[in-house]
């Protein structure tokens, strides 16, 4: 299947017309709805899809124009997304919890006359920065409710849009002329806007062409040997490149089905009955996953937790190297499969991952102990490496060659150099034509030869060929004695921890390295209810001692795991802090995929790093907040400081 | 722990209203039906089909029965025994009269006559409520009791009193009287007991049951939701009765061979009320649960203290099997209200969450 | 028409021709009623203080008369055996709040009453486990109680009354008397009645709501002690006896379940009505009626006052 | 005051009127020659006093008492006697200021309940759960999971009511009435015992319930401010006598009202 997976079709409509023909009965996609799955089949989707490109057609949809996408992972607006495509339009998906400001520049800046939205919350955030958005003419909405006495000279229910087109279809004439448009659309074109999230400053508009989204797509389908059996549940943000790439560009290209969760809320519960066969969290979602698991056995009998923890143990021995095809005792494999019945298979069940054949993470390093979990409960998880400019992916972890600290070898048809600065630079398939509208800023990241510069560092280890990644190029510091200090490395280190949600290292230009913490309040508070430790709000209990003793010690964990690496070891923490609030992306101090904005963080919390650097043991600071209603205030706070012993460097050579 | 439930979803409805919606169920049905209906009659020993599945199963019936009135609909009645005698009369007079009609037949219809008798005394129920309908049942009973031991019509003027089963046959194989093997009587209660028991549940997982509970939960609202009180009411007293008719016929043709009037007394309608209790109200496989607890207890009071060498009178037997009784009805009100079917519910939960414990 | 006659005329003329009949038949349901109404009595002491719905009340009569006369059987004198006896059901009541009562508070009102189920089985089998299963003979005489028969002639017959059963009607009527006084004059009495009005109110007057739970099934303790004697006497001291609790039900009904003096109405009415129906209209139908017609008097009675004789009219809110 | 937008209620027919109606309890009076017209597709609000008669009054409306004296006009049919099925029936459904539902149910049964006089299927399809009985079952459900969506309960759908918040609980009520799909909705106290963000979900269910599926709501309410920014016109009760009647802007105005009510409560 594979191989000719996109055989003769260079745009994502020619595909859809292709799986209609293919898998015509077989389901495109699903929607948990009025309590059940609805679902479609191709043949389905791609009438009502071309019935919807006739409709916006008629409202003055035109090839070439740009059409934002706003909400969340629903049907209708993946609909939407083909039907732009269908009409050669180009879609422009934006994160259905993008503040009004966010939501008001993409569409500006991309020149949107039309807006695909779910519903009247996000109708109302459009309105309230209409004036910004002079060209957008008109909206058309999934979710009826509540929009009813709204003015409808520039509002349209897709399922209105929808069936105008259907009956427009229904002349032949019309019909032809929409073959017609599909067939003359050209691979080459413009198939996407993807905006990035900007780690730094604002975002940028990824510009991705059809044919090289189909080539991506198409190389890693057949790299994973997905079909049109497969299934994913799409319920990553609509506007990340990882959903366009790996439910949407992938579904097309192998014809898998992609579920639609009911609410995001219900995410996990609908992952469970769907029970997908392709799988992708990004570290923080598994993250977020294991820490639950955790906190969950913890409220267990003690024979339920004592077996559990067993049976981890026995997997973190043996599974990954019955999951990797190598040599374990007999002995090793009978404990496994019991604790494949007792532990592993329910766990994974209950998760719903039992039925998972291939698993990715990517986006950020994961810490090697949370991967080595999952993997050693018998899930195929497997790390990638890429970006939106290169459509996601670069690099990928092929079976039986897993290793946590690197992110694999150069994917098929990827040209992969590190740069003498020690950067990493590739050339792909799936390689953005351009920053839209944004020439010069294309060619700052373009080299000379055609390369795209990705603003990681990374080496090619020795002795797997893989890459790894160590940070952005640009963060990697240096302290003042010279010693290597690469921040996410280290925050890494420390978010493995449960109790720890959020870790921002300093030391670049400094004598010695520091971090600000942010714990887990789900973790951590469920520590302080067993412990009856009282509480009033999160600020209450990330200043408690006993919590600042609990993290001192994860600290030093860090800290000798750090000396035990040659390099490293010069970076051990001195001092931390817990942080008053939680980083939030309404503050702007994480980004919607929820990385630190360093620069952004090193303005706000100056009096902090100040003291964390003076030897004071304690810092005042006041810092201004957004709430959920858009309403900002201040919160301010006293904040500890702590110092850490630090463990003895290691003599040279002993290390390795 | 063996539930598996990822990957199953329902694309309709009609897979979603299913009775029994998860596989492992499914699976684990199928497993107990095999059990039941191939591995006890070809390997159970004469005294385990006789003795123990027959009347366990009989009395499961009359429990679902009392359990769709009590548990459903909330009218406590203690007149379940006497509905099961007239059941077991209704079938014994049908006998006599049309002999040549199928007994399995007339076992069915005797259920008609109890959810006549049934609907009559239930009339009192739009009126009354709680513990005066209970008593109002209780009217039933000794009145019914008293018919069947004073009126010698009903035991065809025999001088015993006592009501005798005439040998039937089915496909020329006899299914009541003497003649009738063990294995025979208890595939025909089996089937009795398992058609039913998937009706019952078909009516509570419906409208119909809804009603039920409605009425149950807050009869008010449910006036103002547009269902008649009177009408369901009667319906539940009717469908109660006819399971429990159906049971009495079962209990007198097909276990005893011949009943003493004393047989639908009082202490029949507590036993089965106790059964409804400590498996569960309002629920079906409760029913099951507090039939076998209630009917098996006893047997195992009765046989395994002789078996371990503990000499013990049988009148000392049933007075602490009275005791055990008591003490059990206090003991689960007080640990779980909503009986055996609660506990299987609070295990069955906790295997679908495995290994997490919620 | 003869049916017609049987059922509608000729008791009555019955009733007419023979009055030392008719008033023998009246005496003996008196006696009857008086003792369904103790019975009664002990119910709606518990209703009232507790909203329990008391199923044991009538096996409470058979485990006291049967401890009783199974100490006494034991060798101990029949004085000293009636003081143990009041221990004993003393001791019950004390059990009975600890091990049903205060596990199951806050618990639906048929949750408690299928408790009393639990404790009524338990009853009769823990007293036939220690006193045996045989019938046995009440110590009338030996606690004095007086025997033998007054005849009184009456309209050319005669009238025969039981010593014993004018004794039962007294110390019945002591018994009220003394209750009434009880609730009415004294402190715990006032607290007893403040729990039927409320909970709280009584937690107010400063007694625990487990203390006036041990006091009301003490005092039911005793009823029941009383009305078993005085039955014993009549009859012989068995399990088969507790048909005598399911014959207070209906006596409730007709009364209400909160009402002391609708229990003694209530009692009277089924006894008297049940020996009349038994002795004129009984034989029409192959007697033995008496066993369901109080059920029936009561169960035409609720359809017209569903509330019984005294009990106060629900009004339902919504 | 509403916002504009829909229909001008003003202009609506009548739907209920009630017409000296008097209502006592053994000599109490709880309602006395109260006359008032619910029109078609308006929100009518009841307000009065604790006592003032409002709670009796919706229980004479939906037939669960019977006044003494007056009538009730309802779709232009004067009734005398009227069971509360026979409201239910006719198209009126209400919630009740003590949520009453079924509590050992599921929410979905529960609204499922609400059904109920919409399902013809027959005893013995229902014995067999086949045929027609199944098709009923499946296409009520449909239905009632439209309403579970409108409402936003979807996690709830399977959880037993006794088990949620009481907010979720007035939420479930609302539904089963809704799936009743009546004309007329009478609501008692619908935001009784809420929070201020469950009060403003609330009205909006409350008000999408008015516009999206047309329906007409009486309603009784105490907080005045939600009463003001809900209803088309408001009718004051005060000791079972009505007082006032008109927009909330009139009510407001009236000087009756202002020493009853407003004075009194604030």
């Amino acid at each position: 299947m594979a191989p000719n997976a996109a055989a003769g079709a260079d745009t994502f409509p020619k595909l859809l017309i292709r799986n209609a023909h293919l898998y015509g009965a077989r389901p495109a996609m699903r929607h948990k709805d009025l309590g059940i799955w609805q679902t479609w089949t191709w043949r389905e989707v791609h009438e009502v899809v071309r019935a919807y490109a006739v409709g916006l057609h008629n409202l003055g949809v035109k090839r070439g124009e740009t059409i934002a996408i706003v909400g969340g992972n629903r049907p209708k607006l993946y609909w939407s997304v083909m039907a732009a495509q269908v009409l050669g339009a180009i879609p422009v998906p934006v994160y259905a919890d993008a503040v009004a400001d966010e939501l008001a520049f993409v569409l500006a800046h991309a020149d949107v006359r039309f807006a695909a939205v779910e519903d009247q919350e996000q109708v109302d955030k459009i309105q309230s920065v209409m004036n910004r958005v002079p060209k957008l003419e008109m909206m058309f909405y999934d979710e009826k409710r509540g929009l009813r006495d709204y003015d409808h000279s520039k509002l349209r229910a897709m399922d209105d849009v929808i069936a105008d087109g259907r009956k427009a279809l229904a002349d032949p004439a019309v019909a032809a002329w929409l073959d017609k448009e599909i067939e003359s659309a050209k691979g080459s074109d413009p198939s996407i806007i993807l905006y990035t999230s900007g780690t730094t400053g604002t975002s940028k508009g990824v510009v991705l062409t059809g044919e090289g989204s189909i080539n991506a797509a198409s190389d890693t389908v057949a790299f994973d040997k997905l079909t049109e059996t497969d299934v994913a549940l799409a319920y990553l943000p609509l506007a990340w490149v990882g959903d366009h790439y790996l439910n949407y560009a992938q579904g097309l290209v192998s014809g898998f089905c992609t579920a639609c969760p009911e609410s995001p809320d219900t995410a996990m519960a609908d992952l469970r009955e769907i029970g997908p066969s392709f799988y992708f969290a990004p570290p923080r979602t598994l993250e977020l996953l294991l820490t639950r698991v955790m906190i969950r056995m913890e409220d267990a009998g003690l024979m339920k937790r004592k077996l559990f923890h067993y049976f981890i143990d026995v997997a973190r021995r043996h599974g990954e190297h019955i999951l990797n095809g190598e040599h374990v005792p007999l002995s090793g494999r009978l404990l496994y499969a019991i604790g494949n019945v007792l532990v592993y298979g329910p766990l994974k069940n209950v998760l719903g991952f039992s039925r998972v054949r291939v698993a990715y993470t990517a986006g950020e390093a994961v810490g090697p102990d949370l991967f080595s979990f999952y993997r050693s409960i018998g899930l195929n998880l497997k790390q990638l490496y890429g970006q939106t400019e290169a459509f996601l992916y670069l690099t990928a972890q092929p079976d039986g060659e897993i290793y946590s600290d690197t992110v694999g070898p150069a994917c098929p048809n990827v040209d992969i150099r590190i740069s003498e600065n020690g950067e990493v630079q590739f050339k792909s398939p799936g390689m953005f034509s351009c920053y839209f509208k944004d020439a010069a800023k294309t060619a700052e990241v373009m080299t000379p030869d055609g390369y795209v510069k990705t603003g990681d560092a990374g080496f090619f280890d020795e002795k797997t060929g893989h890459l790894k990644i160590i940070d952005r190029t640009k963060d990697v510091g240096k302290l003042n004695d010279g010693t290597m200090f690469p921040p996410k490395y280290i925050e890494n280190k420390l978010k493995f921890y449960p109790n720890i949600r959020e870790a921002v290292a300093l030391g670049d230009k400094h004598d010695f390295v520091t971090v600000m913490l942010n714990i887990d309040l789900t973790a951590v508070g469920s520590w302080a209810e067993r412990n009856n430790v009282v509480y009033g709000s999160y600020q209450e209990l990330a200043g408690h001692p006993l919590v600042y003793d609990i993290l001192e010690k994860h600290v030093a964990e860090v800290n000798r795991s750090l000396a035990a690496d040659k390099v490293m070891a010069g970076a051990q923490v001195k001092r931390f802090l817990i942080l008053h609030k939680e980083l939030d992306p309404d503050d702007g101090e994480i980004t919607r995929t929820l990385k630190v904005r360093r620069g952004f963080i090193a303005d706000r919390y100056a009096p902090l790093i100040n003291a964390l650097y003076d030897g004071s043991n304690e810092a005042d600071i006041s810092t201004e907040v957004t709430f959920e209603d858009g309403r900002k205030g201040t919160i301010s706070a006293r904040v500890k400081i702590r110092g850490m012993k630090t463990e003895p460097i290691p003599a040279m050579g002993k290390a390795a | 722990m063996f539930y598996r439930e990822a990957g199953q979803f329902k694309t309709n409805y009609a897979a979603d209203v299913a009775v029994f919606p998860i596989l492992q169920d499914r699976i684990g049905l199928g497993i107990i039906l095999f059990i039941a209906a191939v591995i006890i009659p070809w390997f159970g020993s004469s005294f385990l089909i006789q003795a123990v599945m027959i009347p366990f199963l009989i009395f499961s019936l009359a429990a679902i029965g009392l359990n769709l009135l009590t548990g459903y609909t909330g009218l406590l009645s203690l007149g379940t025994g006497a509905f099961m005698g007239v059941g077991a009369y209704a079938c014994y007079k049908l006998t006599t009269y049309f002999p040549n009609v199928n007994i399995i037949i007339w076992i069915a219809a005797s259920g008609f006559f109890s959810a006549a008798i049934g609907v009559l005394f239930g009339l009192p129920s739009l009126r009354i409520k709680g513990f005066y309908l209970a008593v109002a049942t209780l009217a039933a009973q000794f009145f019914l009791s008293w018919c069947f031991i004073r009126q010698p019509w009903f035991y065809n003027y025999n001088v015993s009193g006592a009501i005798e089963v005439p040998t039937r046959s089915l496909f020329g194989v006899p299914i009541t009287g003497a003649t009738a093997t063990d294995t025979t009587r208890y595939f025909v209660v089996l089937g009795f007991v398992v058609v039913m028991t998937w009706a019952a549940s078909n009516l509570v997982h419906g409208r119909i049951g809804r009603m039920w509970m409605a009425v149950r939960d807050m009869d008010l609202a449910a006036e103002l939701t547009g269902i008649r009180l009177l009408p369901t009411k009667l319906l539940a007293f009717a469908t109660s009765s006819f399971y429990c008719g159906v049971a009495g016929a079962l209990l007198v043709f097909l276990w005893y061979g011949g009943a003493e009037p004393a047989v639908f007394d009082v202490n029949l309608s507590f036993f089965i009320l106790f059964m409804v209790i400590i498996g569960g109200l309002g629920s079906l496989t409760g029913s099951f649960f507090g039939a076998a607890l209630i009917f098996i207890m006893p047997i195992v009071l009765r046989y395994f203290p002789p078996k371990l060498g503990i000499p013990i009178h049988p009148a000392t037997v049933e007075h602490i099997q009275y005791m055990v009784i008591g003490a059990l009805i206090i003991l689960f009100l007080i640990a779980e209200p909503a009986g055996l079917a609660r506990l299987w519910q609070i295990g069955k939960q906790k295997l679908r969450v495995w290994p997490f414990p919620y | 028409m003869d049916l017609l006659y049987k059922i509608f005329l000729d008791p009555f003329v019955q009733m007419g021709t023979a009055p030392d009949l008719l008033v023998q038949t009246l005496w003996e349901g008196l006696v009857a009623g008086v003792l369904y109404s103790l019975i009664a009595l002990g119910f709606v002491l518990i209703f009232k203080a507790s909203g329990v719905f008391n199923f044991a009340q009538g096996i409470m009569v058979v485990f006291a008369a049967l401890t009783l006369v199974g100490l006494h059987e034991h060798g101990v004198p029949a004085y000293l055996a009636l003081a143990l006896t009041i221990l004993v059901m003393l001791g019950l009541a004390f059990a009975v709040e600890r091990l049903i009562l205060r596990p199951l508070v806050n618990q639906p009102d048929i949750i408690l009453f299928m408790a009393t189920f639990g404790l009524t089985y338990f009853l009769i089998g823990f007293g036939e486990l220690i006193f045996g299963g045989e019938t046995k003979i009440m110590i009338a005489n030996q606690l004095g109680l007086p025997r033998g028969a007054i005849d009184v002639k009456l309209a050319g017959g005669f009238v025969s009354i039981q010593k014993i059963d004018i004794a039962a009607a007294v110390i019945a009527s002591l018994m009220v008397a003394g209750l009434a006084i009880f609730f009415q004059r004294t402190r715990i009495g006032r607290a007893l009645r403040a729990v039927a009005d409320s909970h709280r109110a009584a937690l107010s007057v400063g007694i625990s709501l487990e203390q006036i739970w041990v006091i009301v099934w003490f005092a039911a303790g005793l009823v029941a002690l009383t009305t078993g004697i005085m039955w014993g006497a009549r009859s012989d001291v068995s399990f088969a006896l507790d048909v005598i609790a399911l014959k207070a039900l209906p006596v409730l009904i007709l009364g209400g379940l909160t009402s002391i003096p609708g229990a003694i109405v209530g009692g009277l009415i089924i006894g008297i009505g049940e020996k009349l129906g038994e002795f004129y209209w009984g034989p029409l139908m192959g007697s033995g009626i008496e066993s369901w017609f109080a059920y029936v008097i009561a169960l035409i009675f609720l359809l017209f006052r569903p509330q019984g004789l005294f009990g106060e009219r629900i009004i339902e809110r919504i | 005051m509403r916002a504009a937008g829909g229909p001008d209620v003003s202009v609506g027919d009548v739907l209920l009127s009630v017409e000296d109606v008097s209502l006592s309890f053994g000599g109490v009076r709880a309602v006395s020659g109260v006359s008032f017209d619910i029109r078609k597709g308006e929100i009518r609000a009841i307000i009065g006093p604790n006592g003032a008669g409002k709670t009796s009054m919706l229980n004479v409306i939906n037939g669960f008492y019977h006044p003494q004296k007056g009538r009730i006009t309802f779709k232009g049919e004067t009734r005398s006697r009227m069971r509360p099925h026979d409201a239910a029936y006719g198209g009126i459904a209400r919630t009740f200021q003590n949520v009453a539902l079924f509590r050992g149910m599921t929410a979905l049964d529960n609204i499922m309940a609400g059904r109920t006089l919409k399902m013809h299927a027959n005893f013995f399809w229902q014995l067999l759960r086949y045929g027609p009985a199944l098709r009923e079952e499946v296409e009520h459900r449909k239905r009632v999971e439209e309403i579970i969506d409108f409402l936003k309960i979807q996690e709830i759908r399977r959880v037993p009511v006794g088990r949620l918040p009481y907010g979720l609980q007035k939420r479930v009520e609302l539904g089963r009435a809704l799936a009743m799909e009546p004309e007329l909705l009478l609501l008692d106290e619908p935001m009784a015992g809420m929070n201020l963000e469950e009060k403003e979900d609330m009205s909006r269910f409350v008000l999408d319930v008015n516009d999206h599926y047309g329906t007409t709501i009486a309603l009784i309410e105490h907080d005045m401010g939600v009463v003001m920014d809900l209803s088309d016109r408001v009718v004051v009760l005060d000791h079972g006598i009505k007082i006032a009647d008109g927009t909330p802007d009139e009510v407001k105005r009236n000087q009756a009202v202002i020493d009853a009510y407003l004075g009194v409560a604030h």
